[in-house]
Formats: structure tokens, C-alpha cells, sequence
């Protein structure tokens, strides 16, 4: 049942995906690669000045994975990031404005500056969300979350599908394995990608399992199996389809696994001293997905050098304009912590010993459209 | 209307809430046609089938976590432990996802987790626990423990029909023991509001769970024995904790015991007395004093359970020494 | 790497490790077999009269599989049961006195009428003691700790192997996953063996695992996987003593399944209504591992009926004489529920209000041999 | 001798045990080479050997429960929780399998689970945790939050050599931001002792961790602002609580507040609060009041996590309505 390859399932003629995409949406994909390295790149640049509260999270090598899974959802699906998939964010809706907001902690970032970076999510009814789901730090927790949000399209008979990203290092836990077991019993319409780049923070794959590849576990759940080239975002996509499609058929859940590549540190401040010698650096050379991607589009698809450089040039000016938003945007109001931890109660009252807190706003600071920041997804 | 158990008013409640509300649905290990360890469940994969009454595998994280994932989308989950010891697996999904939901990401988590709680029915360390500490301790979490049949019915619907995550510990020594008439019609118990179990002026004993019983029994007693008048309340609610029914007996008898199951160190009495001393503290004529469990696992035997677990004796005993303060 | 069935890692003209056992030793698997049973019938009579305190767990129909396995270890090594492997338990020198008082809950059963049924162990040095880890409820979590248990055996060098037990129902445990996943990358000397008996309480296997068998675990853990026929006892202990040897000799875990059936309910209260008809009927009347063996030791071995008999005696006047003295036993004084929570303080003090709690006995409790009931392994 | 780190003073400590005894050995998520997410096992794997700092998958429950396994064999591991928040995803085994094993199976357990915890540093709501009321809670289990860097040395000498289990909460903004010279030879605190930080007699405030610092500062510009003389306690093990410090203090100030970091309902400073009532009833002044994190997930900007924890102005105006009182 579990695949090496992809494609083994779906007979030896089947086309693939990614490879037949029109040329417009290739050049969307390149888009999205390109937005996401250049946001992250304006995010170093930030953090650089401290403003930037907290860490920064990269995902540099990567970008292939996120985008060109996530581009295989429709709108209505819901996908659920983890820290290294900005990128399948961006696809699914989510603005550099927001992203830059949520980094410096601003008082109208999606969170208000109650979580981190790109800890925030849109989820809902089809149509009136964008279908991402926020993250929370301890890893695992959502496969299972994942479960009961496929769940509820299964029960519904909705139209719709999930995919959850985890890193290798996340396959360790509890969460995982309870979560895609119960998905699996239930046949729901979930996809879990394991983005497999080599390292969870210091600790290299071969110390986070003895299997040779992290798909082998497919089989032991009992769900369709795939491993790919992450950083080849046509075969990503491909692989992504047809495991969305198998799961929008009925079929039940995929896992898949990608083969990519962390170049960057766990987070910003980590210096990589773990990293054998010569591995970044041949990966950064030899692999890198915006590099592959690009040569795949000029060479092969004959795209004119000077129509990448225009995006180039767009993705920049957009993450420009999404810079200055965020800067001028306002920090969050203290007394704003005291609101929403319960529907009813709508807010906590401060403590006694604070009684210089101004709760007179708190009546009116629950406001019907207290509910994802309402940037619209064409608001990018 | 005939009188029906704590646990079958549970069902009604369960049953009822199905019927009025398409959203509502059940999770959990052995829910289904066997209808649950303790036969909560029973009869209700019969008349709502298998997409309404799911049998899981035994995966507690996976159980809450979907639960909370389904309650995003609009559904409202109500799921079973088998025994809500086993409610510790799924901590971190519960204090860490589930009852941050909302305030880190705005998202209606509305989903009940029930289950057999308590001891006083020789289940060993672990079929005998009140876990409630935890998760009074948690912000975002709602918190039930009726002691009435009543109760039990009229919380559960309050609890289905909460837009956000309420844990609903049943205790399982009153299953089969106590029995109520339910009260007509859409029978909804509000959270957050105690209940006087009986009206006192000498001294107050607040507690919840079986122990009402237990001071229920001592205040009669107590009343035969030393003709002390005592006041019982039932707080049903543990998060968030009734104040204003609180600080009212306390400030009505001016003595206070506070009496519950779980053990001592870090359970709930101290909490309320903090919120006692911080508010009546002019009110009090003695110190509050808490008749709790010993810190000790619960052990098996007859003889250990009933020594480390609070007794209807022990309650008289603390009481005659705060009347007589 | 997963074996479907036994014996395909070790070569084609490997011996069956089971069938060359000298006859003396087939007739030890026929005692522990037997001694299972009646005890356990001896326990449902106790029960019946209220006697045992709480449930009643059986294994009718397991008993090759928990003694079969239990049987490949030897008495250095550290095997951790669950609530279905008395025969093991009874294997590695657990006395049915000992079983008797547990159920009862005596002040002098193992755990002093602490813990319930066959919640004990006696583990600790090779040599001091008899090597059984004492299980808790929550399901899968012997798994990390036995783990641990043999980390410390590859640690100190120490030539112990390390087996632990689970259900088809544990392995959709979160702990299951993080302990066997732990093992195998640390390559401890860990056998850890699925009793597929096809229900967890009256959830059937398919229900808790989409995987086609739970053997098809063990590739996506890196490790060696073998399913065998969990009620023919010289299979169980074929299988069994070659993982138990690989794990000496350095080779890591092993994932065994073994097929079986749970012939009672979950408990004794349990009427197993979910059943389909006729399911139980035809495994006790083709599949009944101790009729199974009879036949193979009077066939096959040419025992004469007699000796069988014989032991079936000798079984009862144990089981007998084990009641007698159980029902004997004390019951456990109230105040010994204080004692030893802590090493340091060692004993609880009552609460104030139990003036009636006599504590002058506390100071001398915590005895030197306070430990495990130190009825040696030779007491049986 | 020169003054280190409260991160130093740990690993100072870690290493001398492990110079001591070989039994004892680390077991974590990125401790081995890299040394940890905060460095304090920095240097330890290129002395000790990936035998005896070893690096694991990402499994708190695992690790947690591998520890116990190697404890009751004798071992001494000392586990470490990359951020202490992931402690909730081990909470079944520690509260089910450690804490009890001694009392239900008479298995010794000896080891540690210490971790980074507490905020103040924008961590956000999943790196700021403070874990520590769970397990006070539960039977079993020791539990030690140094606020100095002389007792985070010798605190971690003493749970180390404890024959139970023992959680070791280390602040991560103290980590390096306070320092201390390190007393000579075997410096060992003993585990169960509170530590009087600063004398007063006027008003007592009881903490632990960060707010010690809060604590101090406070007092400091109470005695210059408005002349009082505040008594700080600093609790450094939470459980067993030195019931023996906490009642001298509230006997001679009898005026007190209890400060922790954590938030306020279900927090310790209730059963700290009970404990001073049922001892000290007669005693008391005013009652005992709390100064505590607002009931609410711990945001992330500055100025909501600022809001939302205890800050010395908090405590300055507690203690002068307490000083009123
Ligand atoms: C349950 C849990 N334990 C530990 C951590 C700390 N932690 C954060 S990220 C990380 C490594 C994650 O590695 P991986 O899953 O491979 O994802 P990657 O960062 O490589 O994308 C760890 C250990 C955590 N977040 N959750
Ligand atoms: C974590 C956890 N959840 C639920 C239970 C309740 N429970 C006890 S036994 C059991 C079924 C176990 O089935 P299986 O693992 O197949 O073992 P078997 O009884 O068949 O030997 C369940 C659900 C438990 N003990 N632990
Ligand atoms: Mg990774
Ligand atoms: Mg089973």
C-alpha cells in the first residue's frame, strides 16, 4: 500500500499534474515561492532592526513544499500550517501585511498580538473564510484537530478536504499517530504531509526514527502513501492533487512525505553548528526550489527572463507597501487582554490591584465582527 | 412524572439535545452500540446511528482534538472518557488547544468532555479520580459537577448548548444511587450559579459532587445530635465558581466549611477560601476549615479508601469544632 | 523489513525453536497453561461469592500467548504485563497466593490492597527479583517505561532483555507510539508484543486501525515485525525467543503480533452483546490453545493421558491450597493507607480532623524490607 | 570565586552530579551536541558522552516515561522539557505513573523533569508557562522553582540525589539576567525549606521565582516611599510546602500577600492562603490577599503580557491597602 514513488497508484499512464498545469498558473506558483522568500527576506531585515518581537522562523529551501501542496486545495478546503509553511498561508489567503503585523505583535494583526508570528488562521463556513487554520506550538496536536475538522465535512456530506503539514520531527509524537490513526478508521478526507527536511531543530531524521523513510508508516495506519521531491513544486503538486482528489473521491487519507531541505536554523538565532559541513551549501547550489523552478520556466517553458523579473519586481513592491502598513499599524491597547478568553463572560474584569485599568471601553470592545481580522482574500 | 438516576437523567439530557439540535453528536471509546463502559450512552446508537454516536479508538488526545476541530465548523461535540482519569492523556489538547482557542484565535470551541469521575466505589488510583483541579486552574475552560439528578440533566443541556468547551465530570457513585424527578419541559440548569441544598444559620458547609450527600447527611446529624443549624451548598459549577452564593453563606453563618473529594494540597477548598478571606473576611468569626481527601493516591482496598477519602464523620467532627471556634 | 509470518528473517532452514524443546519443558508450557486457567476459574468462583474486590479480568483462550511468550525470556529479564498476561505474570515467578490476595485485596497481598487485580511487579536487580513491572491502567504507557527499563539494561551493559505486552486497543495509544518509536531509535533490547485478541472492550480491530494487520507497524518504527498464531504456545514461543535473541545480541526492537481471541468479555460484567452469534462458540471449540496442546502433546509427544492428568491435579491442590491461605489473609489496617507515598517523609500524618487515626505505629511502618512481599521465586 | 549565571549555576550543578555519581544521566530534545534550547547542557555531551546526554525524538511522554523505567532500575535520569509547557503533554505519566509508582507498586523513581518556564519575555502563550500548581496538586511528586542562582545550584544537587521525583522549574528570565557566587564545596539546598529573602516587620509577601525580584523591588520602595518594612519569604520548593516558614512570618507580620506569576484562580496562592487561615486565623491583621497573573492565556505583545502578569506597581499598591487594612 505505501507508495516509494508517486504515482504508483494511480496507474502508469496517468499524466502528471503539475507538469500539464497552464502556464498561467505556473507563473502563479512562481509567484508564490518568490512572495514568500522575499517576505521572509524583509522579515530578516526587520528582525535585524528588533522590531520584531520574538523569534523568527524561516523557511528558506522550502517554499516548493508549502506552495505547491497548498496549491492544490480549492478555497473552500482547509489547510493547517506549521512554522516553515508561510508560503502555503499566502496561497491559501493570508496577506504579507498580516504576517508582518501578526511578527511585530500589532494591536489589528490577525491575533490582536495575542500569538506569534504565523500562529493565525481564518476557518469557517466555505465562502465566508479562507480555509487555514492557526497553529499552536506543541507539535502534533493539529493531526487530531485536523481529524475533527474533516470530520465535520464527512458528517455534513460537505465538499471539502484537509491537509495538515507536519515536520519529521513531529511524526515523534502522541498527537500525530492518535490523529492519523483516528483519521484513517474513519476514512475521512484528510491529507498529512510530513515535510521531511532533515532536522527538527538540532536533531538530524535518523535520530528521530528508525525507518527508512518516514513513509513507510503509511501502511501501519493503513492510509495511501507517497514520498516526493519537495523542492520540485510541479511534483509536489502533482502528488498533492491526486492525494486531495483521492480524499474529495471518499478514498480516505493520504500521507505524504517530502524530501526537502532545512537551510536555515531552527529559528533565527540558531547557528547551525550541528550541520555537518558543506551540507547548506550544497543544498543552497544544488536544490534550491526557486532556482529549480525558475530554470524549469525559462528553459522549458520559454518564459521571457524579463516577465519573472516583473514579478520580481510586483512581489517586491507588494511586500514594500505591506511594510509600511504594518509599521504605521497601531500596538495593542493593554486593557485589550482582558477580552474574549469565553463567549460569556465576554471579557474578564481587571484585578483589584490594577485600578488604574480603564474597563469603561469593555462593553463595546466585543464587537459583532470580533472575529478573524476581516482582511478579504482579495485584499493581497 | 416517574423519579429517574442521576445517569439516566444524564441520557435524557444527551437524547434530548440530539433530538432538538442536528449539530450535537457523540465521540468516544465504546459509546456505541455497546453504549459506554457505564451504559450512559445506551440506546442512543439505536436511534441516531453511527454518524451520531461514533466509536473511537482508544486515543484520548485524537478523541478531544477532533472534537475541538469539529466544534470550529459549527458541530458540538460531547465526548465520553471512560473514565475521566484518562482525561490526563488529553491535557495537554485540552489546556493547551482547546481552552486557548478562542482568545488566541477567536474560534467557537463549543464541545462538552463527560465522564465517570469520583470514588467511594473501591476503583483503585485510577477509576477513581476528581481531576477538576486542573482545569478550574485553566482560563478558557467551563467546569460542571452536578450532585442531583436534577442537576445532572439540566447542566448537561447548559453544557451542550455553551459556545465554548465545558468538562462535565459525572460521579459515578451517584449513577444508580440517587434518583429525581425532572422538572417539565426544556429543563436547563444555568452554569455558574450554585445550588442552597439546605438552609442553615449556624455554620456553612460548601462542597459539590457526592460529597453533598455526605454534608448533607452531617447537617442532619449535626442538627439531631447538637441541634447546630447547617447550611449545605451545592456549587455545581466549579468554573467559573458562584461568588455571590459564596460570599452570601459565608457571610450569612460566618463559619465555613468547605468539603470536597479530591485531596487537599492545591484542590479547589483552598481557592475558595482565598476568595472568602479576600471578600468576608469581617464576616468570619473562625477560620474556614476544609474537610478534603488525604494527599494520598487513592488506594483499592475497603479500608484504605475509606481512610484516605472524607467521611460523613469527619465532616460532623469539623464542623463541632468550627461551631465551637 | 515487516515479516508477515514467522521465522523469514532468520533463513529458511531455521529450526522452530518451539517444536525442539525437550518434552519436560513442553510439559512446563502445559502446567503454566493450566495453572492460568484454573486459577482464573477459582477467581470467577470467589467472585461469584463477592469475595474479589472490584472487576475480574480473563484471559481464557490467551493463555498460550502470555506463557509461550513469557517463556522465552529468562529470569534476568524484565517483562511488563497487562491485564491479560496472568500466565506470563504466573511465568516469571508470580505466585497464585499472591494472586488470590491481590483480588481480594489483602493487607498482605502485594500491594498491601493498594492497587487492584494484577496491578504488581517485582522488579529491580537481576537475581533480587523476579523481573514483572506492575501495570497501570492508562493503556500504552508501560511502553515508554519499559523502554526505560531496558535503556538502562543497554546503558549499564547489563546482558537483560526487556518484553512488554499491549493490546490491539493500546496501539492506538499516543504513549504506545512515542515508546516503541523510542526504543527503536535508541536500538534497546525491547520485544514488544501485540496481543491482537480481536476486540478492545467491544471495539473490534478494524475499528481501531485501518491497517490491513498491526505487524505493519513495525516498518514505519524500522523495526523487525513478525506475526505468528497466538494459541499454538510452540509458535508463540518460537517467534518469541528469536526476538528475544536478536534483542541480545544487540539487534533492537521487535514488533511481534499474535493472533488470538478474547473469549470473555472485558470483565466479568461484560455480556458481550456486541459479538456476532457463534464467534466465541467456534474459537473454544476449534481454537482452544490448551485442548490445542493437549492434543499435540498426546498425539505428537505420546504423553501418556495420565501425566496430564496428573498435572491437572497437582494444578488444583495448588490453586487450593493459594485460596486457603488467601482467604485467610488479613485485610489491611486503615491507617496503613498512610505509609509511603514519599521516601522522604515516609508516612503521611493524618488530617486533624481524624483524631480517631491511630498513627503511633508510623515511626516503625516503613520497615527495611519494605518493598515488594517478598514471597521468593521458589515459593510457588 | 567569581559570580555565574542562574543558567550556569544549574549546569554547574548538573555537572558536578554527574561528576558524583554515575547513575545520573540527561535525557532531552537537543541536548546532546547543541547543547539545549537554551544552552544549559552546553558542553556536557563533549565531556559526559552521548551515553550519558542523550539526544530524543520529540516525546515528552516517552521521555518522561523512559525515565521512570530507568529510574526504578537504579538510574538517576534528569529530564529535560525544551520549554516547560510541553510538561502537559507528559501529564498523564507523570500523574498517573511516577507520582504513584512508589506508594502503589513500591517501585523508587528517582529523577528530575526541569525545564525552562515563567514569562516576562514575550514568549507568547506556549513558552511562558507556569505548570507548577498541577502538580503541587498531586501526591507523589516534589516539585522546586528556584529564584536565585546559589538556590537553582543547590536546589538541583538535592533533586537529583532525592529518591522521588522531583519537577524543576527553572525561570528562563532569570536564566541571565541575575547571577550569584556560588558557596563552597558540596553546596546542597535541601528540598522543603523556604528561604527568608529580605526581614521586615510590617507585612510579609510570599512568592516564588521571577516575582521574588518583583517582590524585592517592591519592598525596597515601600520602605523608602512609605517607611514599611516588608518581610519577603521566598518559597523555592512548592511542594512540601515549609508550612513551618510560611506561618512564622504570618505570626509576626500578621499582614500577608502572596504573589505568584501564574494565574490567579486554581493558583497556589490559595492553598498558601487556606494553610495561614486554618493556622494562623487569630493571628491576622487583614486577610490575606493575592497578587497573581490576570485568568487569561498569556498573550504575546508586550503591552498584553505586561497587563495580564503581577508587576512590582501591583504589588507596592496590594501592599499599601494591606498595610491600611
Ligand atoms: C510537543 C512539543 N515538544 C517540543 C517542542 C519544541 N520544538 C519546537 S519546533 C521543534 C522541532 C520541530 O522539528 P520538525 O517537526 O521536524 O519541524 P521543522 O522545524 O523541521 O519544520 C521542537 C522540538 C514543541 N513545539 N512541541
Ligand atoms: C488510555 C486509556 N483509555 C481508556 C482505557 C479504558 N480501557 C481499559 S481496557 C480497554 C480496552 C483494551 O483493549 P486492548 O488494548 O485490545 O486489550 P484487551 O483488553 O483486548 O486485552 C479500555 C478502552 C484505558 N485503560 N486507558
Ligand atoms: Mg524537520
Ligand atoms: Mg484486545
Amino acid at each position: 500500500m505505501s507508495q516509494r514513488r508517486r504515482r504508483a497508484g494511480d496507474g502508469p499512464a496517468a499524466q502528471h499534474l503539475g507538469e500539464v498545469l497552464p502556464l498561467a498558473r505556473k507563473l502563479e506558483l512562481y509567484y508564490w515561492m518568490r512572495l514568500t522568500r522575499t517576505l521572509e527576506e524583509r522579515l530578516v531585515a526587520l528582525y535585524r532592526q528588533t522590531k520584531v518581537v520574538g523569534g523568527l522562523f524561516r523557511s528558506l529551501g522550502q517554499e516548493a513544499d508549502a506552495v505547491g501542496s497548498c496549491y492544490a486545495l480549492e478555497p473552500r478546503d482547509v489547510m493547517s500550517p506549521l512554522i516553515r509553511n508561510l508560503g502555503a498561508m499566502l496561497v491559501k489567503g493570508a496577506t504579507p501585511v498580516e504576517v508582518l503585523k501578526q511578527y511585530m505583535a500589532r494591536g489589528d494583526s490577525p491575533t490582536r498580538g495575542r500569538e506569534l508570528n504565523i500562529h493565525f488562521g481564518d476557518v469557517g463556513p466555505a465562502g465566508a473564510t479562507r480555509g487555514f487554520l492557526g497553529q499552536i506550538s506543541p507539535l502534533g496536536d493539529m493531526v487530531p484537530v485536523m481529524a475533527g475538522v474533516t470530520m465535520s465535512f464527512k458528517l455534513r456530506g460537505e465538499d471539502r478536504v484537509g491537509l495538515v503539514y507536519v515536520g519529521d520531527g513531529a511524526t515523534s509524537t502522541g498527537a500525530f499517530h492518535e490523529g492519523i490513526n483516528f483519521a484513517a478508521v474513519n476514512r475521512l478526507p484528510l491529507v498529512v504531509v510530513i515535510e521531511n527536511n532533515g532536522y527538527a531543530y538540532s536533531t538530524p531524521t535518523h535520530r528521530q526514527t528508525a525507518a527508512k523513510q518516514l513513509v513507510d508508516k503509511a501502511i501501519g495506519y493503513g492510509v495511501q502513501g507517497e514520498q516526493v521531491d519537495g523542492n520540485d513544486v510541479l511534483a509536489v503538486y502533482d502528488v498533492t492533487k491526486r492525494a486531495v482528489d483521492r480524499a474529495r473521491r471518499g478514498e480516505g487519507v493520504s500521507l505524504l512525505e517530502f524530501i526537502t531541505y532545512r537551510r536555515k536554523g531552527h529559528a533565527e538565532h540558531d547557528d547551525q553548528s550541528y550541520v555537518p559541513p558543506g551540507e547548506i551549501e550544497t543544498w543552497a547550489e544544488q536544490n534550491d526550489p526557486l532556482d529549480r523552478f525558475t530554470r524549469v520556466l525559462l528553459d522549458r517553458e520559454k518564459v521571457p527572463a524579463a516577465e519573472l523579473a516583473a514579478l520580481d519586481v510586483r512581489v517586491q513592491r507588494e511586500v514594500d507597501a505591506a511594510t509600511d502598513l504594518a509599521e504605521a499599524a497601531p500596538l495593542p491597547a493593554p486593557h485589550d487582554a482582558l477580552v474574549g478568553v469565553y463567549a460569556d463572560p465576554p471579557a474578564e474584569r481587571p484585578l483589584w490591584f490594577r485600578a488604574g485599568a480603564d474597563t469603561s471601553r469593555l462593553g463595546r470592545e466585543r464587537a459583532e465582527g470580533w472575529g478573524t481580522f476581516d482582511a478579504a482574500p482579495g485584499a493581497r | 412524572m416517574a423519579a429517574i438516576t442521576y445517569l439516566e437523567a444524564i441520557r435524557e439530557a444527551l437524547d434530548e439535545e440530539m433530538q432538538r439540535d442536528p449539530e450535537v453528536f457523540l465521540l468516544g471509546e465504546d459509546i456505541g452500540a455497546y453504549g459506554g463502559a457505564f451504559k450512559v450512552t445506551d440506546g442512543l446508537f439505536a436511534k441516531y446511528g453511527a454518524t451520531r454516536v461514533i466509536d473511537t479508538p482508544i486515543s484520548e488526545i485524537a478523541i478531544v482534538g477532533a472534537a475541538a476541530g469539529a466544534a470550529h465548523m459549527g458541530m458540538r461535540p460531547v465526548v465520553e472518557m471512560q473514565f475521566i482519569d484518562f482525561i490526563a492523556n488529553a491535557y495537554d489538547m485540552l489546556t493547551n488547544y482547546v481552552a486557548t482557542a478562542r482568545y488566541r484565535a477567536f474560534l467557537p470551541t463549543p464541545m462538552v468532555v463527560r465522564g465517570p469521575s469520583g470514588g467511594y466505589v473501591r476503583g483503585g488510583p485510577f477509576h477513581s479520580q476528581n481531576p477538576e483541579a486542573g482545569f478550574v486552574h485553566t482560563p478558557g475552560l467551563k467546569v460542571v459537577y452536578p450532585a442531583t439528578a436534577e442537576d445532572a440533566k439540566g447542566l448537561m443541556k447548559a453544557a451542550i448548548r455553551d459556545d465554548d468547551c465545558v468538562l462535565f465530570f459525572e460521579h459515578k457513585y451517584l449513577y444508580r444511587r440517587i434518583k429525581g424527578v425532572m422538572p417539565a419541559g426544556d429543563h436547563v440548569v444555568p452554569i455558574g450559579r450554585a445550588r442552597l441544598a439546605r438552609e442553615g444559620t449556624d455554620l456553612s458547609v460548601i462542597t459539590y459532587a457526592a460529597t453533598v450527600h455526605k454534608a448533607l447527611e452531617a447537617a442532619e446529624r449535626l442538627q439531631q445530635e447538637d441541634g447546630l443549624s447547617v447550611e449545605v451548598l451545592d456549587l455545581r459549577t466549579l468554573a467559573p465558581l458562584d461568588d455571590a452564593a459564596i460570599f452570601a453563606t459565608a457571610r450569612k453563618t460566618h463559619r465555613v466549611l468547605v468539603v470536597h473529594e479530591d485531596t487537599r494540597t492545591g484542590g479547589l477548598a483552598g481557592e475558595i477560601t482565598a476568595r472568602i478571606n479576600e471578600a468576608c473576611f469581617a464576616h468570619l468569626d473562625a477560620p474556614v476549615l476544609r474537610v478534603t481527601a488525604h494527599d494520598i493516591p487513592l488506594p483499592y482496598a475497603p479500608a484504605l479508601e475509606d481512610f484516605v477519602l472524607p467521611q460523613v464523620d469527619d465532616i460532623v467532627t469539623a464542623a463541632r469544632r468550627l461551631a465551637a471556634w
